[in-house]
């Protein structure tokens, strides 16, 4: 058994450095696969944490308050929403310090324009940070049942779009992951059913000999793996590389169109290493039992 | 010991085998004589289940190949040593390699191994080959590798097709004496050949195959008539080109 | 000559279909590895439009009147800015409709609520639609030196955003795709080196009976042409046929989460087929060379 | 017309030839012999520049084969029929566009193929297998099959390597037959062999190389020592075993 073992691990790496033409082929193949894969995952986790992000940006709810009703009945409806699981914090927004927002965010350096105004036409409002977009619409739901309240506004239709597009992107990215996973494996499994059929006439004369299935698949499936290991070493190293010049540049240019940042390349580093080993010796080990099959049946 | 019970075999519209009875016994020497497409590898193929046969049942060692399970093949063809017609050497490995290659897939120990091989090497002459690739060999060099290949584990069967047909006489008989050497220390020896120098001059058992029927089965020579191919000589000296055709 | 010519087509079939399972299994990579980049051609000919169509709701410039500057005043302005080529359309927007539309959008279906509002604080404007959103910068300093105006305004963080935006996806998507390209140039012409490797004996054979290099390339560039094309064609099927029942779904709920349309199935159609034409036969036909080159040199 | 002057080829420290010199004249027949590895097969690689020799000249044809750019190489090839030892055939063209694709090299109209190649495919007596594959083949159908390959375009040399290792000695002798023929007609013939039994009853000129070097070169016979070989039955038998070692 240890033999075998012996045998099947220094047969493997023998033929892989004789046949390094071969070798080097599929290595080439599988880690430009992976190299896509990779970079549709660093880009689908960065949009996800963007959309995560921009998300932020409108998770807040305001609860319109009639002039009439005081600081105090306020205070009390706060009490009740901070109780909320939802929600995240909750303050309050006076008239004036909201028409002030206001008019610096719409006319900006010309704020003094609403000077004269004779009376604030704005009320005066509770905003409530929730902790997670979709759970606007139930403490918007819960806002409206108090008293004293002229409106409960929040950003339904951005809310709506964006909880739609993070969910659309979700669905678009998870679908176009799976193909590519697909096409990967189609690739990565052909490449391997090429190098195996190139070398058809020795798996016919080891059987010939005498050799079982299992002894003449053993070195086969070490060199798919280790194929396999080589080129998710390969990509994942080019990946990091890439990606972590990638978020330097951006570091550089934090703002440079969005304020978010990117997902750490720490995070990645790890991720991307053990998605793609996985994913490596997994292919490549299916790939060279499955592409042997034909050649070992009879 | 391998018994033929009626097999035929059929390749399509080719006859391969036709109806064939043998009986070869523990530790016999025997020929299998033929012209060129008479189905004497279609034979050798059968023994090892390299395809099997349309009707009939076919033993060897007390196996009943035809009904062998997936499993068991190589358990047959291990037990059985075999020199292809065509060498069938493993062309990334080594001479070493190759021949080390039968005995690894028994489970030898990496000493067995490294003390057998250069013995087998030996025997066959070409130890000084070891560390080539079969493309770098010449013909006779690899035959004699295919031939090691099949010694080294010490079957009790030994199948070789046409094993000095890429030989010179010198080493062919060379090779002829160790097969006899293995013979008498036990192993069944079935060797398919055209050499009929050999086998006129061996003295054993000859089962001559035409057309995929057994037409002679007897202790002695090749069968071929000597005369029509004495009288080529003379006559082609005598310039009648036309009397050979 | 012709006899070759006829040779070589007929022998580059009868060899594509006698190595039935490794034509299978190069056609199947290829052809994903099309499908890869036409999903990502698909994707990025679709954001283009989609950022395109996103520019087009901010490329507006409102120019802000004094309350004293007379509509005859505007007028003139108008005819001026009009004048410009940047300048797509011009139309006054009055006070009145302004303070309508913005409370509107702010405050929905409780518009009422500014009702009783004594003076309104927003003052008249001119909207002027720019052809380009690159050009607004420029329309809006025009604007500026106009006496009688208080304030020029455009959506100039959200231009320069999106402009960067447009910028940074056209870049990045060239870089993918240009990248995708190479990954795709590697994988295929891997595969055909695998497929040439495993017929490395019969080429060596060729020679040495005494066939010329030419002679013997002939049909396996063929052969790769026969690949490339078929799966281009193959591929740009399958694309289409997905991009059709996309577009139909989005048809179906078109303001799923954009407002944009997307391009159209007959435009993509004519484009994919012709890339994946040109991609597949000169990779094909460049792999088989190439991966030969090292069987024929001697 | 071959010619060798002095010609070297090392495999790294393995001899394939040494300082051969050789002239081999237009409408010859020569057999080439000697032990396995003696460089037979180096001698014919040479003359196709399959490989390059490391000192001497080659002529062939009267092209200096040293010399011949890359570009001339297949021109050189398709003037020479060549069997080669392994027979080399295509393994994804039947019987009958193997040989014909030695005609489609030189750009024959497929007329002039369907005329000649079942023309050729009988000399050789495998018309019946026109359509099998080459490893639906016997061995010595294989062999046939390279043999009609190399004649096909009537070469004016015809480069034989060991063309007769797996045919009996019926079908040997009428290759034999064709080949003289062939030689008659004024094709140049020269054939590597281990034959014994033909290379005597011939008696053409044999060169015998052993260990890269020419030991012999004389119209005659094989030059083996028959004594040894006939004496085997009687050590045999004798029990004698020994004898032989
Ligand atoms: N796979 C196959 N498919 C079709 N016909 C075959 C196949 N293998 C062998 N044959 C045919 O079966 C017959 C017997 O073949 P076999 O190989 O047994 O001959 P053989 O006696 O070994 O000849 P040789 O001495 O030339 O090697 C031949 O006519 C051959 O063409
Ligand atoms: N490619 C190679 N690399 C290294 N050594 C080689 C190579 N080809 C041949 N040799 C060696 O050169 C010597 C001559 O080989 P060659 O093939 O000419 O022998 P041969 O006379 O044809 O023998 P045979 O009758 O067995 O075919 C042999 O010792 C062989 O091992
Ligand atoms: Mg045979
Ligand atoms: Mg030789």
């Amino acid at each position: 058994m240890l033999n075998s073992l012996k045998y099947t691990i220094k047969e493997a790496f023998t033929q892989l450095f004789r046949n390094g033409a071969m070798t080097v082929a599929s290595v080439f193949s599988i880690t430009a696969m992976l190299l896509i894969l990779g970079i549709f995952f660093l880009i689908t986790v960065n949009i996800g944490l963007a959309v995560e992000n921009v998300k932020d940006d409108f998770d807040t709810v305001s609860v319109y308050l009639l002039d009439e009703t005081s600081y105090e009945t306020a205070q009390t409806m706060m009490l009740q929403l901070e109780g909320m699981p939802e929600v995240e914090n909750v303050h309050y927004l006076d008239k004036d310090t909201a028409l002030a927002q206001w008019t610096a965010e719409k006319f900006a350096d010309n704020a003094d324009m609403f000077e004269g105004l004779a009376k604030n036409p704005l009320p005066n409002s509770i905003e409530i940070k929730v902790k997670d977009l979709a759970s606007a619409e139930n403490v918007a739901k819960v806002a409206e049942t108090f008293d004293g309240i002229q409106k409960v506004g929040y950003y339904k239709d951005v809310a709506d779009k964006l909880l739609r597009i993070s969910e659309g992107l979700r669905t678009g990215m998870m679908i176009i992951m799976a193909f590519l996973v697909v096409i990967s494996v189609v690739v990565v499994s052909n490449t391997i059913k090429l190098t195996v059929f190139a070398r058809r006439k020795e798996i016919e004369i080891m059987k010939y000999v005498g050799a079982t299935n299992w002894f003449i698949r053993g070195p086969f499936l070490t060199e798919g793996i280790i194929i396999g290991i080589f080129s998710a070493i390969l990509s994942s190293g080019m990946l990091v590389f890439i990606y972590s010049r990638v978020v330097k540049s951006f570091s550089l240019h934090i703002t440079w169109f969005m304020d978010t940042g990117m997902v750490p390349v720490s995070f990645m580093t790890f991720n991307l290493i053990w998605i793609f080993l996985a994913l490596g010796i997994s292919i490549g080990a299916c790939g060279s039992i499955v592409s042997m099959r034909r050649f070992l049946d009879t | 010991m391998i018994v033929f019970d009626n097999v035929t075999k059929n390749y399509n519209t080719n006859i391969g085998l036709d109806h064939v009875s043998v009986r070869i016994k523990k530790g016999d020497f025997v020929f299998l004589v033929g012209p060129s497409g008479a189905g004497k590898s279609t034979f050798v193929r059968l023994v090892l289940k390299e395809i099997e046969p349309d009707e009939g049942r076919i033993f060897v060692n007390g196996l009943e190949v035809n009904t062998l399970t997936n499993r068991l093949i190589p358990k047959l063809r291990r037990s059985t040593g075999i020199v292809f017609q065509d060498f069938r050497l493993l062309p990334n490995k080594t001479v070493f390699e190759n021949v080390a290659f039968a005995m690894e897939i028994t489970h030898q120990t990496a000493r067995q191994i490294r003390r057998q091989v250069p013995q087998v090497l030996g025997l066959v002459g070409i130890s000084i080959k070891a560390d080539k690739y079969p493309n770098q060999l010449a013909g006779g060099e690899q035959q004699r590798v295919a031939i090691a290949r099949a010694l080294v584990n010490n079957p009790t069967v030994l199948i070789a097709d046409e094993p000095t047909g890429n030989l010179d006489p010198d080493t062919s008989w060379e090779i002829m004496r160790l097969l006899e050497q293995i013979n008498l220390r036990g192993t069944t020896i079935l060797m398919v050949t055209h050499a009929k120098d050999i086998v006129d001059k061996m003295g054993k058992r000859v089962i001559a195959i035409e057309k995929g029927k057994i037409v002679r089965d007897e202790y002695g020579d090749y069968g071929y008539k000597e005369e029509e191919a004495h009288s080529h000589r003379g006559a082609y000296i005598g310039g009648g080109y036309n009397k050979h055709a």
